[in-house]
């Protein structure tokens, strides 16, 4: 009987509904516009990417680190590679180095570009979402002119890369940053950043204190927009980042409380500007000429052990577990993402808020739904 | 109390100048900004075809050389989902090269057969547009008849 | 009073003579055809306005937009039009099947009945009622009962948000529109939408809006308060596609879905209608609406278009650059910032017109 | 921290239920220790000052054939170092203590490792399958798991097309 008379009323929000970032599905319990809670229902992307890991070899495994986060899939061939790499000791020739580093911030860029335009476009501003897109189809010519593929890129191999740079990368890669630094933020941030009512939309919603934060296992930008300040490639530098100077951005409370929803998504604003940055020092050391990829044993088997190695993607830390047994196929591999905790974490954060909220929430986490599947 | 009134203006101050910096923007674009949309498929511009919009290292549709295969099968043990499948015969003294599809639907692209061909007979051609009415048509023969397969040079047989 | 039925009448008499016979028959033929006229003029309108929406946004967007049918693709409204006939019209199992039928009619009407005092310049005016202002206040309220009746009607929980969403929206947004519109009356002291175009003048300076500072203020209420009347961007909770899915038009589809969408449009052009009349002079020249020859009619008609279709503008223009609100500072600003200061305009402009003898700022020139 | 610094404190700290205790390739630690042990030593590792390992990055369930593990990955921010720490289980009884109330973050982790592994936590809250349906039969990550030829009547491989 009590079910009858309160006023609760049970919403069942996605998989396919428009601002779930794919295929998530949250079932709320509302009163009205006021949501009580939000239980989060993953797995409709589940494709079993740790099982395909046990029945493949190490190199052919390659393409389906892309599907863990298309959006950024060069971040996560870059963790699986490296994975292998420290595991068997493979030497990775110096250019290699650099040319993974700026296709992975790049990446980054890339990745960025579509969490914070999505998130604009799930608050009703469709303008910035698509300008964003429109900077992000400059990015998508420059790896498809590095790698031939515009989404799964597939570029990193074990023991470097695929390819050498094209002629005139170089040339393309400063004109994007340039333009992306000097001009494409400035504007982005005049036409919705600073926008009275998206900041008035995003402060003091959803806040999230440091301690919570890391109690929850929250990475990546979102622990940063918590304000501590955690990032892989300063704290546990894997490639050629020690080389590189740049800052880690943390959330400040800029508009509201430290740890909202406005801090987690302009840490990502300025992270563009950071990886620019990186990109800009790597190719001005990136060498001319040299081996981009160590040959490898046609039946490469790694040497038996574990290992954990974990790198900064657009969505936080990866990190990937490997186990060896010295076979051909890896024995087995953990792959942890940024958005499995983040999540999680929505489901905490989304009590007591409203059903608009939850949308600018969402979108704040940057989930990705085959990230948090895999 | 005069702050909350100050506090009221300035809401409202902000509120107006940050939708007019906004709107400046917008009507910018909208009046000088040209469009970046490339009219795909038909109206790509004076002898352009859809080969033209992608670049060099496109990995499109798999293509086969079958003069210099040497049948040496790596490209079928290193594909990841099985897509391609290739059988020889011996005919007489020479092997011959009997069968060789790709499953174009399956494949993903991730250019590992092209990366261990030793004599780069397969090859990524810049085709895209697979879309067909029946997905059958998408399983693409690319020997018809029996052909022998090239001799494998000593060098490349290292490789 | 003058009004299209009237001449439409008269000059129907004066071709068939008068007869006690013919008389219902004139009168039914002398409102229903400025209606027929005028209603199928506002679809193409909103139609058009369709176009030039999705032109406006793809320019924004560095994008090209409809540009297959007919030149420019201008006649891509059409298209979408026979194209949502076409589509099966669906209605759920568990719909309350009566009200979710009408409910798209019962927008379109409330839409549409709008219409009828709206001066399109000149004569062309099918009703000059005395109450002109005051029933388009009433009557455009009339579209919460078609938007509740949908959501309520779809048995659908979003749809229903959005009813509900747009029931309390519009509501509050009712009172500063009116408030802002009141603030002319008070200058005119006349509802009549033909004597408030009358009232003013050909130029700017004889226009309400600079008419004093706070008719200038008024006019930016009202527009931001009608964006919220016709639930357009920032305002656009009944349906906000990426909250409620496509709140109260969740269920429709094919045509029912069209008329929800034309009416949206249709709205958009009333919406502007009013403000170009109330504020910016309508379709005055500085003749007489009745008396000019045919020529200066139209050009009134011209005028009057001129001044709408900026506007139309501003509404697309908006909508492309603006995220949305939140439900409860949607409210906040209705009730903190709206209502209060379109209360002080409508009474610093009582004040203001005792002051100077109910002149306007510019009084010395425009005489 | 020195790895074989760590090694040492981590010593003389958990002293008595440490089985072992390696240096794990990528600068990490592995600690080994015994299944009922679990929750004390994570809370140590924790709640220990000069410990601090606040940070739960990633758990792992592992099928070794004749048992199964748990691995857990911590990280300290005050040290600057990661530790893993692994825990046996028998084949027939795969269970262990959660630490879901030590680290919120684990829940689902856990909720995960219990999907995809049949390993069952102790005192965990919500332990029900995360990304796999309800009703799915068997753990997939498990080495002895045959993959179903369909579910619901729905077939789970499609027939390649060079039968044709």
């Amino acid at each position: 009987m009590t079910e009858f008379l309160s006023d609760e009323m049970v919403l069942n929000m996605g998989p396919h509904h428009p601002s779930t970032h794919g295929v998530l599905r949250f079932i709320l319990q509302t009163d009205g516009e006021m949501m009580r809670r939000a239980i989060p229902d993953v797995g409709f992307l589940h494709r079993g990417i740790e099982k395909i890991a046990e029945l493949l070899p190490y190199q052919a495994f390659m393409p389906y680190t892309d599907r863990i986060d298309y959006l950024a899939s060069i971040c996560c061939n870059f963790g699986y590679a490296l994975t292998v790499e420290r595991l068997a000791q493979i030497e990775v020739p110096e250019k290699a180095e650099y040319l993974r580093v700026i296709s992975a911030e790049l990446t980054r860029i890339g990745s960025h570009f579509v969490g914070l335009g999505a998130l604009l476009l799930d608050l009703g501003a469709v303008t910035p979402f698509v300008h964003a897109l429109r900077e992000r189809e400059v990015y998508n010519d420059l790896m498809e002119s590095l790698c031939g593929a515009r989404l799964t890129h597939n570029y990193v191999r074990i023991g470097g890369v695929s390819y050498d740079e094209p002629p005139g990368f170089r040339e393309k890669t400063r004109r994007f940053i340039d333009h992306i630094e000097y001009e494409f933020l400035d504007e982005f941030n005049e036409l919705a950043s600073f926008n009275t009512i998206f900041i008035n939309r995003m402060k003091n919603v959803g806040v999230i204190t440091a301690e919570d934060a890391i109690e929850h296992s929250l990475v990546g930008p979102n622990l940063r927009g918590s304000g501590v300040k955690h990032d892989i490639r300063k704290n546990d530098p894997y490639s050629i980042y020690n080389r590189f100077n740049f800052d880690i951005p943390v959330g400040h409370g800029k508009f509201g409380t430290m740890g909202d929803c406005y801090d987690r998504y302009w840490v990502r604003v300025e992270e563009v500007m950071e990886s620019c940055r990186i990109i800009r020092q790597a190719l001005e050391l990136m060498p001319e000429t040299g081996p981009v990829r160590t040959k490898l044993p046609r039946v490469f088997k790694p040497p038996k052990g574990e290992i954990y190695v974990r790198t900064e993607c657009p969505r936080g830390e990866m990190g990937f577990y490997l186990i060896s047994d010295g076979g051909k196929n890896p024995y087995r591999l953990k792959i942890r993402t940024g958005s499995f905790s983040a999540a999680a974490m929505i489901g905490e954060v989304s009590q007591g808020v409203m059903v608009a909220d939850l949308v600018t929430i969402i979108g704040s986490f940057d989930v990705v739904a085959p990230e948090i599947d895999r | 109390m005069t702050n909350a009134a100050a506090q009221y203006f300035r809401n409202i101050k902000d509120a107006v100048r940050t939708t007019a910096k906004g709107m400046k923007i917008t009507l910018k674009y909208w009046l000088r900004e040209p469009a970046i949309t490339i009219e795909y498929p038909d109206r790509l511009g004076e002898g352009r075809t859809a080969d033209d919009i992608v670049q060099d290292r496109f990995r499109g549709f798999l293509r086969l050389d079958s003069s210099i295969c040497i049948g040496c099968l790596q490209c079928m043990k290193t594909c990841p989902i099985d897509c391609i499948l290739i059988t020889t015969e011996k005919i007489g003294e020479e092997r011959h090269l009997t069968r060789f599809d790709v499953d174009q639907s399956k494949c993903m692209y991730c250019g590992l057969c092209v990366e261990v061909c030793p004599t780069s007979a397969i090859t990524f051609s810049k085709r895209f547009e697979g879309a067909c009415y029946d997905i059958r048509e998408l399983c693409i023969s690319h020997i018809h008849q029996p052909a022998p397969v090239a001799k494998p040079k000593a060098k490349e047989k290292e490789g | 009073m003058h009004n299209l039925a009237e001449i439409i009448y008269q000059f129907l008499a004066g071709r068939f003579g008068q007869s006690a016979l013919l008389e219902p028959v004139f009168t039914l033929a002398a409102y229903l055809i400025p209606c027929i006229v005028a209603l199928s003029l506002v679809s193409v309108i909103s139609g058009l306005l369709t176009y030039f929406e999705r032109k406006v946004s793809a320019d924004i967007q560095n994008r090209i937009g409809p540009n297959r049918v007919g030149p420019y693709g201008i006649f891509q409204f059409i298209a979408d039009g026979v194209k949502l006939l076409m589509k099966e019209d669906i209605i759920p199992d568990a719909a309350d099947r009566f009200l979710f039928r009408i409910a798209p009619y019962i927008v379109l009407s409330s839409t549409f009945l709008a219409v009828i005092v709206v001066p399109f310049g000149g004569p062309f005016i099918i009703a000059d009622l005395d109450i002109g202002l005051i029933f388009i206040v009433v009557v455009s309220s009339l579209v919460v009962v078609g938007f509740l009746m949908s959501g309520w009607a779809s048995n659908n929980k979003w749809a229903l948000l959005g009813g509900i969403r747009s029931a309390a929206q519009m509501i509050s947004y009712e009172i500063p529109a009116a408030l802002s519109l009141l603030t002319v009356i008070l200058i005119t002291g006349t509802f009549s939408m033909q004597q408030i175009v009358m009232k003013q003048g050909p130029w700017p300076w004889d226009w309400f809006i600079f008419h004093n500072p706070f008719t200038f203020v008024a006019f930016f209420l009202f527009m931001i308060s009608g964006l919220a009347e016709i639930n357009r961007l920032p305002f656009d909770f009944p349906e906000a596609e990426s909250e409620l899915v496509s709140g109260y038009n969740t269920e429709y589809s094919g045509m029912r879905f069209g008329i929800f969408f034309l009416a949206e449009f249709a709205n958009i052009f009333v919406s502007a209608s009013i403000t170009a009349t109330v504020f910016l002079g309508g379709g005055n020249i500085g003749l007489d609406p009745y008396t000019s020859g045919i020529a200066p009619q139209l050009f009134m008609v011209l005028v009057f278009f001129a001044k709408v279709v900026p506007l139309c503008f501003v509404t697309i223009w908006v909508r492309w650059s603006l995220p949305r609100l939140r439900l409860d500072q949607m409210m906040s600003m209705c009730w903190k910032y709206f209502i209060p200061l379109s209360f002080s305009c409508l009474v610093l402009t009582a004040l203001w017109l005792l002051a100077f003898n109910g002149n306007g700022v510019f009084w010395r020139i425009s005489g | 921290m020195k790895i074989s610094d760590l090694i040492a404190l981590l010593k003389e700290r958990l002293r008595d239920v440490i089985v072992g205790i390696e240096e794990m390739p990528n600068n990490d630690v592995m600690l080994e220790i015994k299944r009922h042990d679990l929750l004390p030593v994570l809370t140590t590792l924790k709640k220990d000052k000069e410990l601090g390992f606040i940070s739960f990055t990633n758990q792992l369930g592992v099928d070794y054939g004749d048992s199964f593990a748990v691995i857990y990955n911590l990280y300290s921010f005050a040290l600057g170092n990661k530790l893993t720490v692994k825990v046996f289980l028998e084949k027939d009884n795969p269970e262990v203590d959660s630490v879901e109330r030590l680290f919120r973050g684990a829940n689902w982790f856990e909720r995960e490792t219990y999907d995809l592994l049949g390993i069952r936590f102790k005192g965990h809250g919500n332990l029900e399958r995360l990304l796999l349906p309800s009703d799915w039969e068997g753990y997939p990550l498990r080495k002895d798991y045959v993959y179903p030829e369909e579910y619901h009547g729905m077939a789970l491989k499609r027939k390649t097309l060079f039968e044709e």
